[in-house]
């Protein structure tokens, strides 16, 4: 019910959602589904793209954590966390949450929460190629504010 | 005993270092680790792999004080994480 | 940049989110889609069917009203609302909410907003087929208090 | 003037009626349709379509309050809406 994959490949979005439909059936009411994108830019400087790593076993253990935070907080009948790796270019696909549940409520919160913790607690490190430097990005204090608001 | 230290990201690039395998006595801490790398690494370096944002894992468990070491434990060092 | 439909045919989300994609290019740095589906059961009730019937012209503006509230209010890249009419059976898909953002909270806000919005607001009429007997669904209280929430 | 009326789900079901042309004299309101349906309409239907909860649109647009009608307006009862 909780499914965790890091790939350097792309995934499919419809591939995953037929997926999740199925495995709900007839229980399930509603699907939200989150994809982050590379942007081209950040503030003012071009980004050429996004190199991204992670510590094997590590990394997957740390989205599992975070999936069955959101399976314990919520009703949930299915969850899936998708994380690429490698080097990425503007326009790609860099991760999939996706959450299906009986109601509503529940599929929004728990995806939202996913991705506020992922930004804070998935073990990755993601460096931005601009045109003329490069820099690694850490979480914002909106990224943390937005965790810890998950907690109350 | 024998332990392999890794580093990450930022700290892979100032270290130079992906994985390395180092030598340590019995009952060594991860706090000797640095110690046992000194010699290899610059000032900038072992100042990065100190600074207060780095966390230490031993064998992929994030270390909340100095624990003691087992051959062939994994010692990490990991810059701030960020997914999504 | 807003666009409403609504089709008795089942949509597709591989074409939507592809299509989202493109139309963000690099300044996209966030998708959210939502899509509700046909349930088997509404509390003790078995549900063999759901029939949706609307009034074209005016459900079209206002689900078209619903997009242009959101795109206000925040700071929105694509706006995507699918929704089907005619006879559903369980595990159908009945309505697709899609927005893309250059960043996720402003994705996710927009998304829940316009779901709630389409629960209180938007003309159409459900009708849940039983075994034994049909029911008109309403809005519910829950729904009601969600969509004024958004007016704070 | 000539008035289309149409009537939708479950008030559609009560009446028996989808879409139905009606006249009315010049300056008749709104208010005058209901009236000059009474005779097509048994008891049930016509509370049903006074219920308090149902709305009624000229030309797709939610009346407020009282208004007058003009040739070939489309008067239509809506009960309680909901999408998604």
């Amino acid at each position: 019910m909780i499914e965790v994959r890091v790939q350097e490949v792309d995934f499919s979005i419809d591939a995953e959602w037929s997926k999740c439909r199925m495995r709900m059936a007839g229980e399930g009411g509603a699907i939200v589904a989150f994809a982050g994108l590379v942007r081209d830019r950040f503030e003012d400087r071009e980004i050429q793209g996004l190199q991204l790593e992670h510590y094997p076993g590590m990394t997957e253990a740390s989205m599992k954590k975070i999936g069955e935070y959101a399976v314990k907080k919520w009703s949930l009948l299915d969850v899936l966390i998708i994380h690429r790796v490698g080097l990425l270019k503007p326009s790609d696909q860099i991760v999939l949450v996706m959450v299906g549940s009986g109601h509503r409520p529940d599929a929004f919160a728990a995806c939202e929460c996913i991705m506020d913790f992922l930004k804070t607690e998935a073990v990755f490190w993601k460096k931005e190629q601009g045109t003329e430097q490069s820099r690694w990005v850490e979480s914002t204090q909106d990224d943390r504010d937005r965790r810890t608001s998950w907690e109350s | 005993m024998r332990i392999t230290v890794r580093f990450f990201a930022s700290l892979r690039e100032i270290t130079a270092i992906d994985s390395i395998e180092i030598d340590l006595p019995h009952g060594s801490g991860s706090g000797d680790v640095v110690r046992a790398l000194r010699d290899d690494l610059d000032p900038d370096a072992l100042a990065a792999i100190e600074g207060d944002q780095v966390k230490i894992a031993v064998n992929q468990v994030i270390l909340r004080t100095e624990q003691n070491l087992n051959d062939g434990d994994e010692v990490a060092f990991l810059p701030p994480i960020t997914g999504g």
